[in-house]
């Protein structure tokens, strides 16, 4: 039995000794120009899908087929999602051809994806993949309509495609900005999620958040219990969510953007840095 | 005084008369002074468990109450330090005193004397076994309930003396003050029945022929210990009772605006406040004088000064309680009176520090462990006397007083006047009880306590600050490091080769011989 | 530190920033030489920035009013969208009130030389 | 702070003998005043009086264990025991005791035909200081500093408002405790010009470690001169953000503090018509300039946790830093 033990913690410390070289030899090539090697790219699709597949049980998908869904999801379809997946006879942006993995062409995916499947990619993004979570951007049932209106994709000729794209008005997502629900206290872990949508980890040090360790402004440690914010106003849940919306009205020229933060995202966001003493 | 006779070396074989004794005489007597087994165990009366049991207790409180002062050397070591915030940090200092001076140093003395005056004075047991049996469970439990208020964050943090009026009502609302109030009256109550216990031990149940004087020295110290608890004790008791009174009624005895008066606790609280200190001081003396004989292999020198001296620390303790309150305002001219008490009090120290030197150099000394302990005892406690005698001079008190000087003499003394010569103790009766510990093991632990004892005497710095100045910062490192060595001296289990053991028939029960023991 | 204490401190830092040239603010002053970041630390204390801000390494600075001063050489903007260079951090402490109207950072009346060493405590790598 | 380069310099002392060596000796044997000045002589009989007998015992005590048998004899005797045990004792403490009398008897008696009389309430980790002349008027309010004349004794008439304090001036005189209902007198007499840092010495609560006080000892003119520019009202401001300043600490803090010639007249807190010109804030605990005083006013609950004054974290940045500027105005 010690021997079995012994040779198999023997074979875990080569194993870790062997992957922490492979990533500190920095072999493996990230570029974008060059594709992976056919075992990698398979474990990632596959990785991708199974993923996607396991968290897709419980949505229960909404009648999809009136005329004023797929009306709808077009409008929104055509500015949003044209720049990066293209649609049919519509090539996609200059950057969108540039990314790796390239960003799949939707009336194929309608016929292989399950519409559940489209909703959860859509809503939630995947990780270094380019695919960005509208969760954030769209309404609930804005996410519904597009996923109605890919599902008819593999139906439109180009010409249909560009006959109707040119008869709707796009509706750009920020205008689109889910209501605020209820007077709700907020919730402190769909605001830790929502300080990753908004890139705050982009420029603050947020104690709890992986990755948000930059430095470009000040940190937020023990915001909480700070007595200003920006030196301007007092903190406060209101006056946070004041600051988190519209800060450069209340501090001019500071290099916080105004990031069209939702109203009910900031709350959320508050009630998280509340727990930051 | 004429030497003893020699010790004998074999216990008399013929029995005080002819007739055949009854043949299961033995098996009965053994079965009636059989220990009660497994858990019934908790139910022994006899001095030999209490005692240990009690000894056991006490040290582990010791044991506690010096983490409590490693934390507090932990905040102290930088400046401005954030590791305690000031809630915990007072009510870590105000325990460590009370758990030191009232779960430690008196209980640990007095087990002393419960495990071991017995048998020096040929008694089969204390006088009222089932009182200090009680005595041990009041302190046991009142003890460990009174330390776990730490843990909800409600232990007393008004100091280890508790001053009122912060303590009082208004200015210790919350429940911390009752801790201490209730906790500590109750367990002077257990050390008043130990005491009673012990006078009557000493004076009633000796061995026949054995008169006043040639009672064993440390029984001596014993008796002028107990009959000072029994008067010292009663004062914090009723104090603890007035104030406890005052926070539960609103009865004005310590309220000046209602016609009460703050100094009146301070006097009833240091009028048992420094006999208290000797309280402590004579049993370890008598350890010493008990000690310094087998070390030095002659009998001890001016036994009948020693006496004495005991006797007359226990009657100058009583009139010095107000160097405790020299910048209270008091008029100039009683403080003078205390100011003199305070300095005569150091005579009987020094005669019995002379008589041990007088006894050791007329002897050959064998320095084995309990020796070194002696001389570390010798050492750490003179320079505590002499801090002693200095801050008995009124002006320099001024000064120094709630500073770090005292902080500084009351650990010399308590360190060096109580715990090394019950160290000493502990390798010097262990021999009856277990095998001795490793000699090297022992050593180490003397040198770690020694070293650990030159605290930093530093006048410029208030005490009970809970972060000192940002000036303090080299002197409180160096003390926290100082004081991280003394974290309880490591464990002392082990065998030392001690060649012919005394007799070698050690029965469970209790030792053999009246005289001291040559272990 | 008592008032000649610090007097005599500024001559000396003075007298070094004339020694090497760079005694008007315009170019940076060289940064982390241990004298100056100990300056630094004296000069945080003295002015009692601490009430406000949390400095790390300095005693009893755990302010909670302003932002805490950690990783300010790494920061990309200071103050109100300031960029984050040694003579914008002078320019800052000393006239917080130009950059950023209506902030509660009071003018200090810190001087050139005392600000010069609090920038320099800042930025040492630490 | 001075006593922060004291006690430094403490650290660096390998034993009492090279005091002499270090610049600056820890505030108690460092007299400026003639109440320390005595003491410290006792001090430093004691220390050297002390340090000799524990080297004459420890010797002893080695002698009588190392020493040949035929050498130590002479100690193995009772005679010696009385001797050292009893006559030398009696002798060295009653000179002792005869020294410190006349000592001490020479700080009490010290009395001095005009002296300056000045009262201080100790309060819940602050002091406030009344300068009352001859008859016992009140002649000026402040908190927390204490100026007097170089050579002029100083009546100092100590009561307390809740609890236990103790005021104690190493450099100067030794400590008094201030009880309630009673009134304790300390006569202190500057030899020298200088800043004293004073500390309350009897444990008072929370933040007894940040309940400390200056005493501040000037020539004769530059004392009246000071007193007569403390009784002077508070300044009008002058500036507009003054005047904003001015209007918010008549709102938000005239309950509790005194300014006079301002509709502010609480007396809970401290007297602050003067407070820009003091050396410190909250009781020795921060130097006392605008950034400091804003600090204070917005978050005091965190710098002195369970004092008596609430942070005003209400302001606007704007607003804390006028009512700041107002408050160190008042020089």
């Amino acid at each position: 039995m010690m021997r079995t033990l012994v040779i198999l913690s023997g074979l875990a410390v080569l194993a870790i000794a062997g992957t922490a070289l492979f990533v500190y030899s920095g072999v493996y090539n990230v570029a974008a120009t060059r594709q992976h090697t056919a075992p990698v790219y398979w474990i990632l699709e596959t990785a991708m899908r199974r993923s996607v597949l396991r968290r897709v049980q419980e949505i229960e998908v909404p009648p999809l087929t009136e005329r004023a869904t797929i009306e709808r999801g077009l409008r929104l379809y055509h500015p949003n999602c044209v720049p990066c997946h293209g649609a049919p006879g519509i090539a996609p942006e200059g950057f969108g051809l540039a990314m790796m993995p390239v960003p799949a062409n939707l009336a194929l995916t309608a016929r292989e994806w399950q519409p559940a499947e489209v909703y959860w990619v859509v809503k939630h993004g995947i990780k270094t993949s380019g695919m960005p979570a509208w969760e954030f951007r769209l309404a609930d049932t804005d996410l519904w309509a597009i996923v109605a209106f890919v599902a008819t994709l593999p139906t439109l000729s180009p010409q249909e495609y560009r006959d109707r794209a040119r008869a709707i008005a796009p509706l750009v997502a920020a205008d689109a900005a889910p209501p605020a629900s209820g007077a709700d206290r907020g919730d402190a872990e769909r605001g830790k999620v929502a300080l990753q949508q908004y890139a705050c980890v982009a420029c603050h040090v947020i104690p709890g958040v992986v990755g948000a360790n930059k430095t470009v402004g000040p940190s937020l440690a023990g915001i909480a219990s700070r007595k200003y914010l920006a030196g301007v106003i007092p903190n406060g849940p209101d006056n946070m969510i004041r600051w988190l919306r519209f800060p450069q009205q209340i501090a001019p020229q500071s290099a916080m953007p105004d990031l069209g933060v939702a109203e009910r995202d900031a709350r959320d966001m508050a009630m998280f840095l509340e727990t930051l003493k | 005084m004429t030497p003893p006779a020699p010790l004998p070396t074999q216990l008399p074989t013929e029995l005080p008369n002819p007739l055949p004794r009854p043949d299961d005489e033995l098996a009965r007597l053994e079965a009636a002074w059989k220990p009660p087994s497994g858990w019934k165990l908790l139910s022994a009366v006899n001095n030999t468990h209490i005692g240990l049991f009690y000894i056991a207790t006490a040290f582990a409180f010791f044991v506690a109450a010096g983490i409590l002062a490693l934390l507090m050397r932990i905040q102290l070591a930088v400046p401005e330090n954030t590791f305690l915030d000031q809630v915990l940090y007072n009510q870590m200092f105000t325990m460590h005193g009370t758990v030191m001076m009232f779960l430690f140093a008196v209980p640990v003395v007095e087990a002393i004397g419960v495990l071991l005056l017995p048998n020096m004075l040929g008694a089969r047991d204390l006088p009222f076994p089932r009182l200090s049996a009680y005595a041990y469970w009041a302190y046991l439990i009142g003890g460990v309930v009174f330390f776990g208020s730490l843990f909800f964050g409600n232990a007393p943090d008004g100091g280890w003396f508790m001053n009122p009026p912060l303590t009082s009502y208004r200015y210790s609302p919350g429940a911390n003050a009752d801790w201490w109030l209730l906790g500590i009256g109750f367990i002077e109550i257990s050390a008043i029945a130990g005491a009673i216990e012990i006078i009557v031990g000493i004076l009633r149940t000796r061995a026949p022929g054995m008169s006043l004087d040639k009672l064993p020295i440390y029984a001596w110290a014993m008796l002028v210990f107990a009959g000072m608890i029994v008067f010292a004790f009663p004062a914090v008791i009723l104090a603890t009772m007035l104030l406890e009174l005052e926070r539960a009624f609103h009865w004005p005895f310590f309220v000046a605006e209602l016609g009460g008066d703050p100094l009146l606790w301070q006097h009833l609280f240091w009028f048992f406040g420094h006999p208290e200190v000797y309280i402590i001081f004579l049993p370890a003396a008598g350890m010493v004088s008990l000690i310094v004989p087998t070390m030095a292999r002659t009998p001890l020198l001016a036994h009948r000064l020693i006496v004495l001296a005991l006797a007359g620390t226990g009657f100058l303790s009583f009139g010095l309680w107000v160097h405790h309150m020299f910048a209270t305002g008091i008029p100039q001219l009683s403080l003078s009176f205390f100011s003199a008490a305070g300095m005569a009090v150091a005579i009987p120290s020094g005669i019995q520090i002379f008589a041990w030197i007088a006894t050791m150099a007329s002897g050959r000394v064998q320095l084995k462990t309990p020796a070194l302990f002696v001389l570390g005892f010798l050492a750490v406690f003179v320079i505590g006397g002499l801090t002693g005698v200095m801050v008995a001079v009124v002006p320099f008190d001024w000064q120094v007083h709630d500073t770090y000087f005292i902080v500084a003499h009351l650990h010399y003394v308590l360190f060096g006047g109580m715990v090394f010569p019950m160290f000493a103790a502990f390798y010097y009766w262990i021999g009856c009880r277990a095998r001795w510990p490793a000699r090297r093991i022992a050593v180490g632990v003397f040198r770690i306590r020694a070293l650990a004892y030159r605290r930093h005497r530093e006048p410029g710095a208030a005490r009970r600050l809970v972060g000192n100045a940002a000036g303090a910062a080299g002197s409180g490192l160096f003390v926290s490091m100082a004081a991280a060595f003394t974290g309880d001296g490591g464990s002392w289990r082990g065998a030392e080769g001690r060649e012919e053991r005394y007799l070698g028939i050690v029965p469970r029960e209790s030792f053999p011989r009246a005289a001291s023991k040559g272990c | 530190m008592t008032g000649p204490g610090i007097a005599l401190r500024r001559l000396a830092i003075a007298g070094w920033l004339l020694l090497a040239g760079c005694a008007n603010e315009s170019d940076a002053p060289a940064f982390d030489t241990r004298e100056d970041v100990a300056l630094g630390a004296i000069a945080f204390h003295q002015y009692g920035c601490g009430a406000c801000h949390r400095i790390p390494g300095i005693a009893s600075a755990d302010g909670i009013v302003g932002p805490p001063l950690v990783d300010m050489a790494r920061r990309v903007y200071i103050a109100r969208g300031l960029p984050n260079t040694p003579e914008n951090m002078i320019r800052w402490i000393r006239a917080p009130q130009e950059l950023a109207p209506g902030s509660a950072m009071p003018e200090m009346q810190v001087t050139a030389v005392d600000a010069a060493a609090m920038v320099a405590y800042l930025y040492r790598s630490e | 702070m001075n006593c922060a380069r004291a006690s430094l310099c403490l650290v660096a002392l390998p034993a009492l003998v090279s005091l002499g060596a270090c610049g600056n000796m820890p505030a108690v044997l460092d007299p400026h005043g003639s109440n320390a000045q005595q003491t410290a002589q006792i001090a430093w009989v004691l220390f050297w009086g002390g340090g000799l007998i524990f080297v004459f015992v420890m010797a002893l005590a080695a002698y009588a264990v190392f020493a040949s048998p035929a050498h130590r004899a002479w100690l193995g005797r009772q005679n010696f025991v009385v001797g050292a045990g009893i006559v030398f004792p009696i002798v060295t403490l009653s000179a002792l005791l005869f020294y410190t009398f006349k000592v001490s008897g020479e700080l009490v008696g010290a009395k001095d035909a005009a002296p300056l009389k000045i009262e201080i309430v100790g309060e819940m980790w602050w002091w406030r200081v009344h300068y009352v002349d001859a008859g016992g008027a009140s002649v000026l309010v402040t908190a927390n500093e204490v100026h007097i004349p170089v050579g002029r004794t100083v009546e100092l008439f100590l009561e307390s408002a809740d609890v236990l304090h103790s005021f104690w001036v190493p450099n100067l005189a030794g400590k008094l405790d201030l009880i309630p209902g009673r009134v304790n007198v300390l006569r202190v007499k500057a030899d020298s010009a200088g800043v004293f840092r004073g500390q309350c010495a009897e444990y008072c609560g929370a933040q007894h470690a940040k309940m400390a006080f200056h005493v501040v000892a000037h020539a004769v003119p530059e004392f009246d001169a000071w007193l007569a520019a403390q009784q002077l009202p508070a300044a009008a401001p002058r500036t507009p953000t003054l005047e904003r300043g001015m209007t918010l600490f008549i709102a938000n803090c005239g309950a509790c503090h005194t300014v006079r010639a301002t509709p502010a007249a609480g007396q809970l807190g401290p007297d602050l018509t003067h407070v820009g010109s003091r050396l410190a804030l909250a009781a020795g605990t921060l130097p006392n300039n605008v950034g400091t005083i804003a600090g204070w006013i917005a978050a005091s609950q965190h710098i002195k946790p369970e004092n008596r004054m609430p942070s005003f974290d209400r302001f606007t940045g704007e607003e804390l830093r006028a009512l700041a500027a107002y408050v160190e105005s008042l020089q």
